[in-house]
């Protein structure tokens, strides 16, 4: 029974949700690809446990990707889903909180088992009482289906399971329309030393497509136009994949090698992964044998030429906190990227927070001023991790790349740019028998010194962590010295807002509300925002993405409005910078520290509040 | 990727590497003779591996000892405590055509920087690592350090040492390390062929010297330096040689069973033959550990290149694949990078 | 002071250590069965050095290995990632009367942990130290480790690991640890007999237990646990019984010259006098070294006990020196103290 | 020749200065003895350099001690120097900044050689110049002098020239009227095994008073009265020591063993050296491998139920980072003392700087708020590390206890107390088998947790870094359960407040000028405050000891005053702290940063600027 009824609409919220050993995060993935391929913007947001297996069966191990996509531009992942797939009652139980009230659930009936209900907590069947009234239930014997599409085809019982979040996928196809014959290649290339496979997965693929046609319950499917992007080439990134890509684009226009040094730590270590696979850029990635050693061979490779980087979540951004100090005494560039998680300590290391800033910006002995930014998306990663690089060398200091979990396992549309179009970078390279060279003589308009690599002739010195004499960069004890080189340190990085972007105000100067952000909430602030000026509400925002220095304006920015409220992933730590920046503004907060991002709802909420007060 | 592509011809000079700032340790620490055996080999290490003097860099951590490198008119970096490790890795990894020295004392090797310790000796980058070992805390003057006889009263063990100390040369063989020698702050000559054997030699070349600090340890050493029990207490290995030593080379070293034993030559019928044959060059760890651990008064204490084995360095196994990678990989540059896999058109 | 003053009459069962916490370790993971033998060693221990169900204290770092706490019921802390030796450390010093055991991985051992591990070995408190090794970063999903061979691919070595990895038991040997042993996840008979003379040992005694990773490193070491070859690739040490190994136990080992050999009895006139008869208790440390280093396919790999030497712990040698304090010093307490030394009054 | 005159003094200020050879700290040091036995009040001043024995009579070489001394309470150790002893030309040069216009120099003239001049940099020899004019210069040949002194005596030339300081203090005994017989009995002590070397240094010590006798350029002698101190037992104490003593003492009064991890530093390692050596109080000292091991030693020994400890200083502090949050997150008490040096890193490392504040409060991954603690000079450095001791235990919780390298070098007059005098220490330790216990849950006073120790019937349990369940400290992921979690931990600490006390000002309430300080600086803050308010001035103080949580009543007393000034040993980071916990005031700043402290004349000058403005 074909539906004739395409029902098109603006956008949608889907989540995937099953046991870890289910694939649910390549099954949201596959469906990104299709969503991409269909012209739609998006963003995704994987959710999943910090076990690798945990019991089958059971809350913990449940894994889960939500992808919002849509004809408009997409900027959150979407606060609540329109449809949700629960291959067992562990997810159903876990998730149904994520769904909005006349959500499609796709269930895989034959999982509600008394056994499984039990490990789920459920003391009865939700399918059988009034748990998901309101809500459009699809139940679907997906193991028994599953085995009907591939029982011609050889298949031990473990690799047919396996490939059951196909027939799922093949639903949700069906459901918003898609061409699933696209996904065939990935199984071609995925499984190319196992042709069965790859056959039993186009298989169960294309059965879950047919099923879904015959259901009753599905009353229509779902169209979404192309989104309205920019005409030109795109592809699918996570935050991670574009912080690594920023930094290698940033070496190849330096014309510097890269060097990584790097300890894994969720949800950082992708970079890692993805910048070991490209040697051929002469991209030296070292594994260290711990944070401290992976940022210290990191002032090590910068002080040999290299433009160096090291990657990290918080607590490897601790333990790097003495290493932090000798890159800013040697006044060595480097960028060190932490890609933040739920603290204090392990935390809830697989959630996002933001949690790290003062970390960032104070978490070391004296006082010892670095750059500080922070990327506001998946896609800005790209551009924040190659800016990044280009102060820390045309400014020779390190700066650190502050994104988060959401950011880095999150998935966006990325427009694909001309390397050559980038800003170019200019390290002051020293020149070989330079007789004006002097180790700590600084630009007069930057105050960098000059990078004097080892092998160069005539440019021998020693650098180190003791206090260093101004310009000659010797040994010095002397009190004013130290004093006069505490200033040159700091003004060096506040010379940097020259050199920054402006702040710009998105909606009118002197809105009743300014809503003030940073890094990764960009897009669900800017969404509310947005919909609350639709709504005709005198509201504006600045998204902050340069925090150490400020940009210029931002006083008179600041100046323009009566009231300000700061909204940030954590317990007011940016709002507490600015108070000692800028002390003569007033600020409200509001915070959110659960390891789950803004929902435009309470932020709306809470909008509307501060504007009726 | 070999190490120097083109040897150049080199001429140096001690004075190429002399500094110009105040050497400021102690009159009559160790230290100031190791730094002039330095001195002396670097014109021969650039010589015989075609390194200038802008080749050399000389990399520290935190210490007395690792001032050195403000008193070397090279390129260098005085690091943090206990790292000079991975500061030495990322420079040699940056750049594999530079020589690489790095000098540290016993605390900023063994008690803080361990870990970076074991780990260059697995991964062998070609670097030299000179390890000051003074057994005792020198800058922070006197606390005990992880090579302090257990026992010892220091300032932080008033009551004498509670630990076991490391014995540095089995510390590297059991981190898996290929080259491991010891010299002594007071044998020059020595210092000096060790120094150059370690330069040498294609990988992470650990050398202990053991160094007198006279402030805060004087005379640790004393019971292998002593002028009358030295001869007794020293041995000095040499490559196919067998291990002699005594004022008169008359006593040797011998397998008894699974252990070393030392015995006299002509004595209970032993011959020249039963001596052990000195080979650095057996990956086989276990002799090797034998050697390190001897120490007086039972076995003379070894000095000498005690390991030194040839194994593939970090850096070659890296440029390597680098230059593999560029020749074979169809993705060229970001743009290539940008545009491969799954991408769309938007018109 | 010795570690238990009055040994208690205990019973303890298993059940006294089952918790009622989820397992969550993957289904086939080899740590399932590293716990269950734990839980069965730790009664037969409680009655045999007088601890009670409450003196057991379980301490890790970060990993999966080191999630081990919490599926036991005993007092536990899960610390931070490579620091479980220094926690462990603190409370055996803090408390001695305590029932120490540390969970570890590999990574978090010998990675991030690298100093601590080899620091613990060399000071010898009185802990029990289980390292799983599955050779991989089991938690953050698949990354080489300090143990990974050579040339392995993995997420972050794609072009195969550049790295010497590690052996555990030639780092421990290495830094004068006076015990190692070595178990495998699959025969729980062996791990029992390991873990108890680990808990029997006086001193710091670490175990290298290998580890299946059924997610990210399956079949890691499949040579040595293959039913068809590992009666070839496995050698079970015996104190005081000659090493002998095969199905039949018709191989063994041999020292020729300063390096062991596989021989085969009957053949080349090979005897039973010929093969090495195993001691743990030596304290010369080269031979422990030769057989913790033997790997297959030219050596079986060790098991069982390797090293066991008796030496003074840490933490007696610090409470020996308390209580020698307790008698000796005049001042007995702060009162004393301000008292002492330099006072003047004004009136 | 016998002066008669003796002029009756209210303080002086004398500086020793020599070689790093040359003995000038223990010369230092029994001179305050001496200082002690005769009654005055006084605090000193080490200055020494980084190296352990620069080249013989270079300024690199240079250690200075200075000792201010008094009959009234002395709170500074003084701006500038009534005498120097300069023991050779490097010394001179390097000290000659430090006194008054009209100063006594005391110079050994042997050693005003041309090479040792040409050393010391200096072109001229300033014995024969105008270089010291103004100055009454003593010129002694203290070699000579000293060799004849002993020459009797069957001793090696090292020894005899070892000695040449005891010649120089006899001297300044001469000159302050004190009784050299009383410093015999150190020399009987500290050379117990060599006679010879007693004999020497006794004849030497009074050759030189008795050479000072007869200068006819000394024409009369000074004496200072007795401090007029509370009537009690007082004693001579280090900073660092006292900071021992204090823990000590904590531990003794709550009954707990003390355990310290620490690695060596400086300027901390004195107290690591003070607490190994009283084993007899069962106070176990644990040198670590590095400052990570010797912070989760501390954890583990704190689970264990011991007082526990970890010392050190800035660089160290940095590494302890990533452990600090384990411990906020274990809710375990512990004492992190950080005796803070100038940075950043390596930085000047022998002086001292108030620059780890921004570290102490927020230098670790995630919000992971601890009690910060700062002691306000040596002597109050035992207060402070018995206070920080008593919070820990009582609210469950790491407590940072800040000084600084002039606190812990730094020595000072302390009355002996009676311990139990001291405020009684109640840790929460857990009843065996109480049916109650449960690991997280909380005392409603204090939020705190309770001490449930290992070995304990009936209290198994498991902690860990991974965020846990309220009440239960089962491991959570739960959102709601993390926020709850993350407000309890800050608010543990902020009602710390309820239980310290509160600020005091000195001087008139609403005075035209509110001086703040906080740390080390209260002695000299104080001493220029006093002045100015004896010159008429409207100036008022207060010290902040108490950091995180700040004193309940800040707010009240900072609306008092119109003009706020914050002075500190850094760039600023207490003022801005106060902007972000206070943003309600306007602060002025002034920041030294030149490893020096304060001299009372230069925070007068800009005081008066400030209430001239
Ligand atoms: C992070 C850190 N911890 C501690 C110190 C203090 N410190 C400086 S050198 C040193 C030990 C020096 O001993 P060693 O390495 O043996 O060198 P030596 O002075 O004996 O040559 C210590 C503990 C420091 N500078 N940084
Ligand atoms: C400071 C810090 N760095 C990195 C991590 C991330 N991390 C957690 S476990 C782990 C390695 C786990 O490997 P292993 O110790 O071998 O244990 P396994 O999971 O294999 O049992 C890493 C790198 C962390 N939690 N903390
Ligand atoms: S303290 Fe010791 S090691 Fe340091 S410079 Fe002086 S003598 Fe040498
Ligand atoms: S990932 Fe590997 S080590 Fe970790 S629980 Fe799963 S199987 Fe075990
Ligand atoms: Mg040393
Ligand atoms: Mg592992």
């Amino acid at each position: 029974m074909k539906k004739d009824k395409v029902v098109e609409i603006e956008e949608a919220v889907v989540r995937f949700a099953g046991d870890s050993g289910d694939g649910m995060q390549l099954t949201g993935s596959l469906f990104s690809d299709s969503t991409a391929f269909a012209g739609n913007d998006f963003a995704t947001f994987p959710d999943f446990p910090s076990e690798i297996r945990a019991p089958q069966g059971t809350v913990s191990g449940v894994s889960g990707f939500q992808i919002h996509f849509g004809h408009k531009s997409i900027y959150t992942t979407g606060d609540l889903a329109d449809v949700l797939v629960a291959m067992n009652p562990a997810s159903l139980i876990a998730n149904l909180k994520w769904v909005k009230n006349d959500a499609i659930l796709i269930v895989n009936s034959d999982e509600f088992t008394d056994k499984n209900l039990e490990k789920a907590g459920y003391l009865t069947n939700p399918l059988d009482d009034e748990t998901l009234s309101g809500h459009l239930v699809v139940q679907v014997p997906l193991n028994t289906l599953t085995y009907e599409a591939v029982k011609e085809l050889d298949l031990d019982n473990k690799s047919v399971m396996k490939s059951k979040n196909m027939f799922a996928l093949g639903i949700i196809f069906y459901l918003f329309n898609r061409d699933y014959t696209k996904t065939y290649s990935f199984f071609e290339n995925k499984f190319k030393k196992n042709p069965l496979v790859v056959e039993a997965n186009k298989k169960v693929l294309q059965a879950g497509y047919n099923f879904a046609e015959t259901l009753e319950v599905i009353k229509n499917t779902f169209r979404i136009e192309k989104a309205e992007l920019e005409k030109g080439r795109y592809r699918n990134v996570t935050g991670n994949q574009a912080t690594a890509w920023g930094l290698m684009a940033a070496a190849e226009r330096s014309g510097r090698n890269l060097f990584l040094g790097s300890y894994p730590i969720t949800p950082a270590t992708d970079i890692l992964q993805e910048l070991a696979k490209h040697k051929q850029f002469t991209c030296i990635t070292q594994q260290a044998e711990d944070e401290i050693a992976g940022i210290v061979s990191t002032i090590g490779a910068s002080y040999a030429g290299s433009m160096a980087v090291t990657t990290t979540s918080g607590p490897g951004l601790s333990l790097k906190s003495e290493a932090i100090g000798l890159a800013v005494m040697t006044e060595l560039p480097m960028v060190i990227v932490d890609v933040q998680r739920g603290g204090p300590s392990t935390g809830l290391p697989t959630k996002s927070e933001q949690s790290d800033l003062m970390q960032a910006l104070y978490g070391r002995n004296g006082d010892a001023p670095v750059i500080v930014i922070a990327a506001t998306s998946a896609t800005d990663a790209f551009y924040s991790a190659y800016e990044a690089a280009k102060l820390a060398m045309e400014h020779m200091t390190p700066v650190i790349l502050l994104t988060d979990g959401s950011i880095g396992n999150g998935s966006e549309v990325f427009k694909i740019i001309k390397t050559a179009d980038l800003p170019p970078i200019n390290p002051p390279i020293a020149k070989a028998n330079d007789p004006e060279y002097k180790p700590y003589k600084r630009n007069p308009q930057t105050l960098a010194r000059q990078w004097a690599i080892p092998g160069t002739p005539g440019l021998r010195h020693r650098l180190g962590g003791l206090e260093k004499e101004d310009i000659t960069g010797n040994v010095s004890h002397d009190p004013l010295n130290h004093e006069k080189m505490m200033q040159l340190r700091q003004e060096k990085v506040d010379k940097v807002a020259d050199f920054i972007p402006e702040l710009k105000i998105d909606g009118n100067e002197g809105a009743d509300l300014l809503v003030v952000g940073w890094g990764s909430t960009y897009g669900v602030l800017m969404t509310t925002v947005e919909e609350m000026q639709n709504e005709g509400k005198s509201v504006s925002m600045v998204q902050f993405k340069h925090i150490m220095p400020l940009p210029k304006n931002v006083r008179e920015v600041f100046s323009k409005f009566k009231k300000i409220v700061v909204c940030e992933n954590n317990m007011g730590q940016f709002v507490n910078y600015l108070r000692m920046q800028l002390p003569e503004f007033r600020y409200e907060q509001y915070n959110k520290v659960q390891g789950l991002p803004f929902m435009v709802s309470e932020l709306k909420q809470k909008f509307e509040s501060l504007l009726n007060e | 990727m070999e190490q120097k592509v083109e040897p150049k011809a080199i001429t140096l000079s001690k004075e190429d590497f002399g500094s110009d700032q105040m050497v400021k340790w102690c009159p009559g620490c160790g230290d100031h003779a190791i730094l002039r055996s330095v001195e002396n080999v670097f014109p021969k290490v650039g010589e015989q591996l075609g390194y200038s003097k802008e080749d050399f860099v000389v990399v520290s951590g935190i210490g007395c000892s690792s001032r050195f490198p403000y008193y070397m008119n090279t390129y260098g970096i005085h690091g943090i405590h206990g790292r000079p490790a991975p500061l030495a890795m990322g420079i040699k990894l940056a750049n594999p055509k530079l020589s690489v020295w790095l000098i540290s004392g016993d605390g900023d090797s063994m008690a803080i920087g361990g870990n970076h310790f074991i780990h260059i000796a697995r991964r062998n980058p070609d670097i030299n690592y000179l390890m000051f070992n003074n057994k005792i805390y020198g800058l922070t003057k006197g606390q005990y350090s992880p090579t302090t006889p257990k026992g010892q009263k220091t300032k932080t063990s008033p009551q004498g040492s509670f630990e076991m100390p490391f014995n540095p040369g089995e510390l590297v063989i059991g981190a898996r390390g290929k080259f491991f020698a010891r010299a002594l702050d007071s044998n020059p000559k020595l210092m000096q062929e060790v120094f150059l054997a370690a330069a040498l030699h294609h990988g992470a070349s650990i050398v202990e010297i053991l160094q007198n600090c006279v402030i805060f340890n004087n005379k640790i050493h004393a019971l292998i330096t002593n002028k009358e029990t030295k001869d007794d207490n020293q041995i000095v290995l040499e490559a196919g040689k067998p291990m002699l030593f005594g004022k008169e080379k008359e006593k040797g070293l011998k397998l008894e069973g699974t252990k070393l034993k030392v015995v006299t030559l002509g004595k209970d019928g032993v011959t020249l033959d039963d001596i052990l044959v000195h080979d650095p060059t057996t990956d086989d760890a276990g002799i090797h550990m034998m050697l390190a651990s001897m120490a007086p008064p039972e076995f003379p204490a070894a000095f000498g290149v005690i390991r030194s084995v040839e194994s593939e360095t970090l850096e070659d196994a890296v440029w390597n694949s680098v230059e593999h990678e560029k020749a074979t990989s169809p993705i060229k540059n970001m743009d290539d990078l940008m545009n491969s896999g799954n991408t769309w058109e938007i018109e």
